[in-house]
């Protein structure tokens, strides 16, 4: 099994940040770059929705959306067994919505295989982020009613200012903004944009990675006073929901590449989104706790063992 | 010159809430503050400030002193329990007393 | 009439901005990508001076002088209507000057149709970005000496200062600068660059209308405010300018494309030198006036309505 | 350790205005300041900083009283009547008191 | 709302000091601060800020009044002599004295 | 003797500070390319090592390493003729190591000119980052501890940190990870990250470069107050060391490309790690000083004049 390069950079970032070097990517690089990340994956989205019918992948777009509500309503009762219940829905949120750059890495590691797959997984991309934001939010809120006078009508946004958050949140107005511009453009219109959208997509891909890298180093803290249960969490929740995509994939026919990717959606953890809607719904929940286990165990492990492994799963299961 | 003597309600907290501060000050007729980007450590552990769910804000905002100890009031209750916080007031000399 | 997906980067900003969307792009990106944008059309200006004999163009980039001069004096009195004589002052010398963003996008409407225009509308861009400062200031001035005591000798810069900050102001001398390197490498020691400067034109370009958008809808507020006023000025001033666009490029003898860029230039309105310049030109006037009119309204409007429309203008006129 | 009481100014205005100031500031023979870029609202309407022609600076500068309040003064009248200008002084202590 | 007294260090000086600062701060015990990025001038030139090598920092920290001077006293002897480096302390009002 | 266009990219910024415009690039620009930069030159000497068995070129580097803590040494007793040993030594220090952005001007000259050279001078721009440093080190705690009580123990931080300063600074954590990185994935993981690391270094280099001469003027009031000094190290050094570069050159058996390109990184002098590490280790020393004469003289005396001409010392002396 082969490392893929753009691995390697994430790795270089993560071993510099753990020698505490002195290298630093300035913030508005990591901003610009996931600007950019967002747009060109909306836009391959659009680009490839243009080809198809929109009603042929109802039936799939309905099914993910489902898959979406379910995720966080399993691993609740799994995570309630030691953790309070808002970091309990907290982190059940942040796993079942997805990450956008662990997607990228997941799309180069297929295509550097040769394994050809659904266009549309852009799309489920998409739909995935936000349903298990709006359960996490119901499971915390529940769970805070009956812990009484603890939750004051201010902790937390209300449900309009909430969904404003994350409808409009960053990541869901570039994916669903590119895909947009990727639709009405079409293939015609987008192809003067192509050498920075397409072209430049797996380069600039590194060093967000390097940043990811450093980033996760800054999370090593956190991991070594929280210990085991947050690597048990870290590793566990995503090998097994990884299965819960195999089973979707399965579901909805998809091609062996296909299923490997609603894998790796499933087993991925949003740090982007989730944590900015969290942080603002149910401010009880404890960030570090959330961001931790996702960002400093789940994100590394999926780079470097899980979307090889889902592959292998998703190669073994279909008979692909 | 005469100066004239005011409080300065100063608000270090994380950078998400930002708009709803700002929507607080409005509602209480405010009429300025200043704002400047920083990162820091603190009870909730540090505020890099590399990445995105984790940066600072500092807000200074001159008032009457009644006015910025209710805002200082308001906010530790509103958002002291669970946001990284740290607020304090001082005094400063203003040279137009009427813009404060 | 099909949009130019590069606006739809731009529509897409305004829709996240009006909604408040939290997306937000680092400054130092905006200020990279318009460093970015002034030296690659100055390099692309400097090549196509470099292919033609200076003195055989002499006589347009006079004319093109004497029209920037000339639209402030017409758009003056037009403002003196309903303006103090500042603000008037001040609008004019916006209008009279150009916007860099304006002039790219209208080169990407032209490419796209296959019209093609005289390589020296970038020199124009260049010539006309200063006179109409000069003339704003001036008429600022005397207006304000008429209304006596008000203006101490603080009130604005002095001559010398004011030249300094209009010439060595970044677009001067990034669009100059890129016009020089451009003339004195040639296509041959441009070539190795052309990966940047030409290739990504266009994709950063969506960028920066992406972030155009999100300020742009940050205007919206002094537009319900001063309403239907700067409404008119906004929309009524390019259509009235475009004609004098026109009426120079059918004087030089210009080809329907070249008619068109010119009229582009004329309706278009600077919003980065000019408000720099007369800031600290003219502090008296209201800076939310001027950038809400050349940037709330006229830049959105030359985007979506204007640039088409000045084209089929154009071709009417020149009968091509 | 013994500490010296001098005043310190902060200015809050428009970053065009900083070459400006710091000219003025070398004309008065002023040994040291400092600068952060910030953001606001007041009377001239908010300050994003996302774009050129819109951000504010703070500075913050430690001089004698008298010197500090003669800046404040001059400054307010040069700019005060047409930029996004606000200035308070505040008394600190300072460990090296010849440094101001 | 009862208020209480604290003193505020302000540090300003190279980015370069900001990592043997922070551990100084822990040895220390010291349980917060902030920081934002600056530029200046004093003594030792200019800081422009546009270059790696060439940025302060503007550190603030709120402590009892006898942590905070022995603070800047250790900081000025170690840092003083060589490095660019102003230190302010004032008082300031602060609602939870706990935590500072 | 043409100009190379990438020049003409520092002269305009050198220019335009020169002038005092309001020209300026964003800091977070200018660390995002030289991030960029320092990645992609490591990159591109991984590339090249894992083509040749590493034990062939192993003499060649181990004279490199002799050259990084010779020079040092040489310059030492010429400085101390008119400058006190802490700052004698630090510029020592600045001058034995070297200066990535100059090593990669030369790379673009020798290109221009259609000069090839050995792929292994990355690698020695690599190893000659840091000798001279602890040379540089030696050299002034010698000096200090001589002139007694004024070092206290905490002027100046202790071998451990020191080493870990310069180990792990920004350069040779991006360099040697972006060699490993070149060297791991080969010829072929790379290819996918061409486009930006190969087919943008150039053009990239070109805003490097224009954010230089910005830098650069700044540089020029110290140069006024040091005057002559400043001016006869800042072109004497690098026109002297060249030499050594190109007697070591000649010694390894290098083409004459190969020896050119040891002449620049033995003529150029650092500004990236050395004041970094030496601001720490040497705090005595004044920092205005040696940045002034590094990047103020000899950075653009070796872009505009010493490149070239250590093109022809070393074409003449190899007679190739
Ligand atoms: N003692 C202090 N002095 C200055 N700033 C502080 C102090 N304690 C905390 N802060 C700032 O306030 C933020 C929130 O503090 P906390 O709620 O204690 O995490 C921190 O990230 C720091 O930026
Ligand atoms: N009451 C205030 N407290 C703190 N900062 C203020 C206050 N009022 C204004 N400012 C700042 O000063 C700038 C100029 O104020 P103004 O001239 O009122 O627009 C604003 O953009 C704010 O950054
Ligand atoms: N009088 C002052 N008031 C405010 N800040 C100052 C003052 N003097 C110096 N500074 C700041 O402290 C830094 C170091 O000062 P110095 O050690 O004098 O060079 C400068 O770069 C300024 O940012
Ligand atoms: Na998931
Ligand atoms: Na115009
Ligand atoms: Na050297």
């Amino acid at each position: 099994m082969q490392i893929d390069p753009v691995v390697l950079f994430f790795l270089l970032g993560l071993a510099a940040g753990w020698a505490k070097s002195d290298l630093k990517l300035p913030s508005a690089l990591y901003d610009t770059l996931s600007v950019f990340l967002l747009l060109a994956i909306g836009i391959k989205g659009g680009l490839e929705l243009a080809k198809q019918p929109f009603l042929a992948i109802l039936p799939q777009a309905l099914l993910v959306l489902l898959m979406g509500f379910l995720i966080p309503l399993l691993a609740y009762p799994l995570l309630r067994w030691r953790l309070p219940q808002v970091d309990a829905a907290s982190i059940a949120a942040h796993y079942g919505s997805v990450s956008v750059v662990t997607y990228a890495v997941g799309v180069a590691y297929l295509t550097r295989q040769g394994v050809s797959f659904e266009s549309q997984t852009t799309l489920f991309l998409v739909l995935l982020e936000m349903p298990a934001l709006v359960v996490g939010v119901v499971l915390a809120r529940l769970g805070a009613r009956q812990a009484a006078g603890d939750v004051t009508p201010s902790a937390g946004h209300g449900w309009g200012k909430l969904l404003h958050e994350v409808l409009l949140g960053k990541s869901m107005v570039l994916l669903l903004g590119g895909l947009a511009i990727g639709a009405l453009a079409g293939p015609d219109g987008i192809k003067p944009l192509d050498r920075l959208y397409i072209d430049l997509f797996k380069p600039v891909l590194t060093l967000f990675l390097l940043e990811m890298g450093l980033v996760v180093a800054g999370k090593l803290g956190i991991l070594r006073r929280e210990g085991f249960f947050l690597v048990g969490i870290g590793v566990g929740l995503p090998l097994m929901l990884s299965w819960v995509g195999i089973g979707f994939g399965v579901l909805m026919g998809l091609s062996p590449g296909g299923v490997t990717m609603l894998a790796v959606l499933a087993a991925s953890a949003s740090y982007i989104a989730a944590p900015a809607a969290m942080r603002m719904a149910v401010p009880q929940a404890n960030p570090a706790l959330s961001l931790g286990a996702a960002l400093g165990i789940t994100f590394p492990f999926n780079l470097l063992v899980g979307i090889p492994l889902y592959h292998q799963f998703a190669t073994a299961v279909t008979g692909g | 010159m005469q100066l004239h003597i005011r409080t300065m309600l100063t608000i270090v907290t994380e950078g998400r809430l930002e708009n709803d501060l700002v929507e607080l000050f409005e509602e209480r007729r405010i009429r300025g503050w200043t704002i400047v980007e920083a990162r820091g450590k603190g009870a909730h552990g540090e505020q890099h400030g590399s990445f995105d769910a984790n940066h600072n804000i500092q807000i200074e905002l001159i008032a009457e002193a009644a006015t910025a100890e209710a805002l200082a009031e308001t906010i530790q209750q509103r958002y002291g329990a669970h946001f990284a916080l740290v607020q304090w007031l001082s005094d400063v000399r203003v040279l137009r007393p009427q813009k404060f």
